[in-house]
């Protein structure tokens, strides 16, 4: 197991790195320009296909052809990435631009061990399966990093069971990796309540009573968004939040100090390790958004021009785009 | 060892899930996942209580200040348990009095019920009801004409909150037919429907290559924080 | 200048303004409880409400309930728990009330645990109460609770009795007379979600209507704080839409006065949502008032921050 | 003791002093009354085997009818004798056919208690719950106490604090055992089990199903084993397979529905044609429309380019991510004024709770008669 670790790492790791990911990109590029064959020939004239009578050739079991454009978006998506993480691992510079919310961290984690006080960190109130509590997590893992170095303490009340045992893995390697394992302690990261607003009662009585100096919340939160703000700023704290709750963005953007909006909130734990390959992945998304932008341009175009004039070439167009790239 | 395993783990069932989504035969394997996801964080829960409990026992051993609302809890957690895992005081369902358990907990009349309706009803609802206060502080404290932004927001939340209530009516309701997209009412909607799509359309897509992101840095390996720090 | 620059000063010494700023925020929770308290003694001791004009997404409800030929199944869930029941009970009553009248089959189901006591209450308070004739298993049927958020979404559109095994009665789906034809989601002519969060409306169109729009029609209801992600949905996929009270106010007008009865008064059950738009308004304004001194302050700090 | 402070306590004083005028005069608060029916069963044949249930749930039955004969009967006797019966409920047996029977308690509005004492003042089947009575001023006071958290920290709602803690938690550990384990584990594992016990409609698991339930269990017992002393890391596995399978799943499903449908969805003609019912084109209504489409084409662009991490907010895209965030701000204010509404009816809700079902001050659904 280790020797094929090993070897996968290397991989990931080195030179060879260059290797598999054009081997990807080129294996990715093959299935796709596959699948959209298949689907082609499947529902042939590609323009009609809207009009046309359904096929009576069942699809092929292995692929479900009506997902064809999800599966060559995750396969962009995916080699943007690839590529990206390629490009920064060969030592190409990436700049990132500043995220205001991200360069405060390490200021907060400090301000709380000058303070001689608490730091507190919410991890959503939804379980693991929420991929907002595991971005969550990976955020806690850094902040706890910091404040392993900076020898402060950090608080983790946990809404579910899951996210307490995850959390604690989480730290308790943070607390390794920054050389003060004996400085961790499980009774820091506790199971309050699976049910919202009695984690709620519980949490804003204990910032009020402890007066966390900095409070974190990173995941997927509902109502208790704005009840741990308010109580966060009656006490004092420094607030940092993330969440692509959209719902919940406005009370956290009218009583934080600091929110990452969104897809900020994904990208933080990147941003924060600093690593090239890290970086990589954000440079793969702006790749990803930049293709949205443009499909988006065109579409709008296409279909101005066919209220304004309908013409047959631009409606093939416009249909391609819809019913192909986006699979509407 | 210990974090080689879990990482290829998580890397073979992530790459098996998402193949999954598009093969027709394996299409509900996302349903069968989130009943196993269940039933584990169900099990899960003995965790949390113990977690809860040993927090609660150290504080009443160690005389904490305030163990005397460790009892509290402590007390009303086993009540509610006992009272609730054995059914206490539950008949059988009308239809099936032949199986002993058939009954719900919910039914009216019932220690549980009481528990519910006494306790976790006006005890959640009143500290969801609290919001009402801190928004009001919040919208004092935090909507003031500093720059273009917080203008914006505060004239947009003015223009809601003046829209959906009969004030809007009054207000601006005498405008005129041709002038009745600016009552405030339709320029809610007006608002809702276009600036609050477009914020919302954006930060969906954000969101979803965010995901899409955050999900390949783990499963390609990249990122191991979940398994806690940096490398392996 | 900084708040800060006070700190020494003598209270009295400090401008108005100064001090208006630095008020205790607890008088404003104060002043929030009488605005909401005030407002409903008043209503509740005089029994007066406002009038309501119904805009267009709450008259869609209405319509798309109201044009469905008698007998019609109707697939109602109930997505929400009693922490939100202040905010949709109101709708989730009239909309059942509607129902009811129209004579429609309902079939109720919950995604939110708590939601099958809430759907139990409300079937209890309109059709026991007020429409006795409906029988359960042949008019209306409450299937109860399923975990499994959007699996059971998309479970629903293969196979209804796979998706629910059982009603809340614990008879088997099989068994109940009026579902016995039923195989899948799509035949049931139209679905209403009246959703506090997550899963709630914005998973039903996501798993649900966008692969059977043709078939299903689908009107949502929704607390305040969900109906800003629920309108770019509305009119494509959802067909009519009630947002917070003031929606489940505007549709209950219309309810009230479709099946009014001459010299009868409405039952003040069905005037829940028209009560709480009183308090509604007083505390909407009290929020204006604070925004507008807020800014004041603002600007009388800057004045005099530049003299 | 400061000013402010005193300001509080009078405003307390005040309240309080309304509260106990209240109690003094009117027809009383904080009542609550039941009506009993009575609910009889026959057993079916089958049932002789394992169940048990009749013979203890008949004398719950006949215990609670004894002791409705006396004055105060009340919910009470369900929710309070019945918890010493019921576990006694597994080991008689009983011959098929025979009946058994059992009271509820359903709550009524006082007024029908007015009318049917008025009716015969010797009734019993409507009477006043002390259990319930109990329990409403509990929750009376644990409303006020949650509310006093506004004013500062307090013994009041550390109280309810620690009990909502308590309660809630086992709540859910409860809903999970009956409402997941039960019906979708053991249901899968030990199908007779449930039938018999629990849910005698139950379906036969298929073997997929069952499949997936061993392997749920297997990893439910890895997570556990965290509480024995060794190989507690272990329990990073099924971890693991959570997290990768959502990192998967969530990938999927957010491109699809997130992604690609609202980047469908924003695909618009920027000039759009309005007609009217006579088929005209309404000028007025094509230019708002088109408006409409550019602004939101504008918007979702713009704020698209907010997002760009790789690209310094600088010329144009510094411009577009400059109105992206005005979008974005106004996209706020609209779910701020939206939310505001909600919350405000659910404090209303709970000052209603107040002044109704507990102090009979306002009587808005007409259960008193007022």
């Amino acid at each position: 197991m280790r020797i094929t670790h090993k070897i996968l790492c290397r991989i990931f790791t080195n030179h060879s790195w260059k290797c598999v990911a054009t081997f990807l990109c080129i294996a990715m590029c093959c299935v796709s320009a596959s699948a959209l064959l298949s689907s082609c020939i499947s529902n042939a004239p590609l323009v009609d296909t809207a009009i046309a009578t359904p096929t009576t050739t069942t699809a092929p079991p292995w692929f479900n052809s009506e997902k064809t454009a999800l599966f060559l978006w995750i396969v962009f998506i995916g080699a943007a990435v690839t590529v990206s993480v390629w490009l920064a691992k060969s030592g190409r510079p990436i700049r990132i631009r500043r995220i205001a919310a991200l360069e405060a961290v390490d200021n907060a984690v400090g301000r709380a061990t000058e303070m001689g006080r608490s730091i507190l960190f919410v991890p959503g109130i939804q379980d693991m399966d929420n991929i907002q509590t595991v971005a969550g997590l990976t955020m806690l893992g850094r902040v706890a990093k910091t404040a392993a170095e900076y020898d402060a303490t950090i608080e983790v009340p946990t809404c579910r069971s899951l996210v307490m045992e995850a959390a604690r893995d989480t730290v308790r390697a943070s607390y390794l990796s920054a050389g003060r394992a004996d400085g961790f302690s499980a009774d820091r990261i506790t199971y309050i309540t699976d049910d919202q607003f009695g984690y709620v009662a519980h949490v804003v009585g204990s910032m009020v009573r402890e007066k966390p100096a900095t409070c974190f919340y990173m995941g997927c939160f509902f109502a208790e968004s704005l009840i741990f703000a308010e109580t966060g700023n009656a006490i004092g704290a420094i607030q940092i939040a993330g969440t692509a709750e959209s719902s919940q963005l406005p009370f956290f953007v009218a009583a934080c100090d600091y929110t990452l909006i969104g897809e900020e909130f994904f990208a933080a734990s990147a941003y924060l390790s600093g690593e090239p390959a890290q970086l990589g992945t954000l440079r793969g998304q702006d790749v990803g958004k930049f293709a949205v932008v443009v499909l988006i341009a065109w579409g709008v175009l296409a279909s101005t021009i066919l209220v304004i004039a309908p013409s047959t070439v631009v409606v093939g167009w416009f249909l391609y785009v819809l019913q192909k790239v986006l699979g509407g | 060892m210990k974090r080689i395993i879990p990482m290829w783990i998580a890397i073979i069932a992530g790459f098996a899930m998402m193949l999954s989504s598009f093969v027709p035969l394996a299409e509900s394997a996302g349903e069968m996942f989130a009943d196993v996801f269940n039933v584990v964080a169900a099990i899960a829960f003995v965790l949390g209580a113990g977690s809860l409990a040993k927090q609660h026992l150290e504080k009443l051993s160690r005389r904490d200040a305030g163990w005397g609302y460790s009892v509290i809890t402590l007390g009303s957690f086993l009540i509610t348990l006992f009272i609730g895992m054995l059914k206490i005081g539950i008949h059988p369902n009308p239809s099936f009095p032949q199986a002993a358990y058939s009954g719900s907990n919910d039914a009216e009349g019932s220690a549980w019920s009481w528990i519910y309706e006494y306790m976790i009803t006006p005890l959640t609802s009143t500290m969801f009801a609290l919001l009402a206060f801190f928004v009001a502080s919040a919208a004092f404290r935090a909507f003031r004409a500093k720059n273009t932004e917080a203008i914006l927001l505060l004239v947009t939340a003015f223009i809601v909150l003046l829209g959906r209530t009969f004030a809007g009516v009054v207000l601006t309701g005498w405008f005129p037919d041709w002038a009745s997209g600016l009552r405030l009412e339709n320029l809610s909607i007006y608002v809702m429907q276009v600036f609050n799509t477009a914020g919302n359309r954006a930060i969906m897509i954000g969101i979803a290559l965010g995901v899409a992101a955050t999900g390949l840095r783990i499963l390609f390996g990249i990122d191991r924080s979940w398994l806690g720090g940096g490398d392996a | 200048m900084s708040a800060g620059n006070f700190n020494n000063t003598n209270a009295s010494a400090r401008p108005w303004f100064e001090r208006l700023d630095r008020v205790d925020r607890r008088w404003i929770f104060l002043l929030m409880f009488l605005a909401v308290s005030g407002p409903i003694l008043w209503i509740g001791v005089t029994g007066k409400t406002l009038p309501e004009a119904p805009t267009l997404a709450a008259r869609a409800v209405f319509q798309e309930i109201d044009q469905l030929p008698a007998r019609s199944l109707v697939l109602i869930s109930f997505d929400y728990d009693p922490a939100s029941a202040g905010e949709l009970q109101p709708m989730a009553t009239s909309l059942v009330r509607q129902c009811a009248a129209k004579n429609l089959r309902m079939v109720f189901i919950a995604l939110w645990p708590l939601g099958n006591q809430v759907a139990q209450q409300t079937i209890q308070d309109v059709i026991r109460d007020d429409y006795p004739a409906l029988k359960e298993g042949e008019d209306f049927v409450n299937m109860g609770y399923q975990a499994g958020n959007e699996a059971v979404m998309k479970l629903l559109l293969t196979d209804f009795a796979k998706a629910f095994p059982k009603d809340s009665r614990g008879e088997a789906t099989s068994n109940i007379p009026m579902l016995k034809d039923v195989k899948m989601a799509s035949q049931f002519p139209l679905l209403i979600s009246i959703s506090a969060g997550y899963p709630g409306s914005k998973e039903w169109v996501q798993y649900v209507i966008s692969a059977k729009n043709e078939e299903m029609n689908f009107v949502a209801g929704c607390t305040g704080v969900s109906a800003p992600q629920l309108y770019p949905y509305f009119p494509q996929q959802i067909a009519g839409l009630l947002g917070a009270i003031k929606g489940a106010a505007e549709y209950e007008s219309m309810v009230n006065e479709s099946l009014a009865v001459d010299g009868v008064a409405t039952a003040p059950k069905y005037l829940q949502a028209q009560r709480r738009m009183g308090p509604q308004l007083v505390a909407h304004l009290l929020m204006v008032g604070l925004i507008i001194v807020g800014n004041v302050i603002f600007f009388a700090r800057k004045r005099r921050g530049a003299a | 003791m400061t000013r402010q402070a005193k300001t509080w306590l009078v405003i307390g004083a005040v309240f309080v002093a309304l509260l106990v005028a209240r109690g003094m005069i009117g027809q009383g608060l904080g009542r609550v009354y039941v009506k009993r029916t009575d609910v009889t069963v026959t057993l079916p044949d089958t049932a002789a085997v394992n169940s048990a249930a009749a013979g203890a749930a008949s004398a719950s039955a006949s215990a609670s009818t004894s002791a409705s004969t006396s004055a105060s009967t009340s919910a009470s006797t369900t929710a309070v004798s019945a918890p010493a019966t019921a576990p006694s409920i597994t080991s008689t047996s009983l011959a098929s056919g025979t009946t058994m029977s059992w009271q509820e308690w359903k709550q009524v509005p006082p007024l029908e208690f007015i009318a049917a004492q008025k009716a015969n003042p010797a009734q019993t089947e409507i009477t006043m719950s002390w259990p319930r009575t109990i329990g409403l001023w509990l929750a009376a006071f644990f409303t006020l106490a949650i509310f006093s958290f506004l004013y500062a920290d307090n013994p009041f709602y550390k109280i309810a604090e620690s009990l909502v803690v308590g309660v809630s938690a086992a709540y859910w550990g409860v809903i999970g055992f009956w409402d997941t384990l039960v019906p979708k584990m053991f249901g899968a594992l030990t199908p007779g089990l449930v039938k018999s016990l629990v849910q005698p409609s139950l379906v036969a698991p298929e073997m997929l199903q069952q499949i997936s339930m061993v392997f749920a269990l297997i990893l439910g017992v890895m997570m556990l084993w965290r509480l024995l002393p060794r190989g507690g890391w272990i329990s990073a596995w099924p971890l693991a397979f959570i997290v990768g399978v959502t990192a998967g799943l969530k990938i999927v499903s957010h491109v699809e529905s997130d992604l690609m449908a609202q980047a469908a969805a924003t695909m618009k003609p920027l000039v759009v044609s309005v007609t009217d019912a006579s088929g005209a084109t309404n000028m007025w209504d094509s230019w708002w429309a088109s408006v409409a489409n550019v602004l939101l084409v504008t918007g979702v662009i713009c704020c698209l380019a907010y997002f760009f991490f790789s690209v310094e907010h600088k010329g144009v895209v510094g411009g577009a991510a400059r109105v992206g965030i005005w979008y974005l701000m106004i996209t706020f204010g609209a779910s701020f004024g939206f939310t505001v509404m909600g919350r405000i009816a659910l404090l209303a809700a709970r000052v209603e709770f107040l002044f109704d079902d507990w102090l009979w001050l306002i009587d808005p659904n007409h259960f008193r008669g007022l």
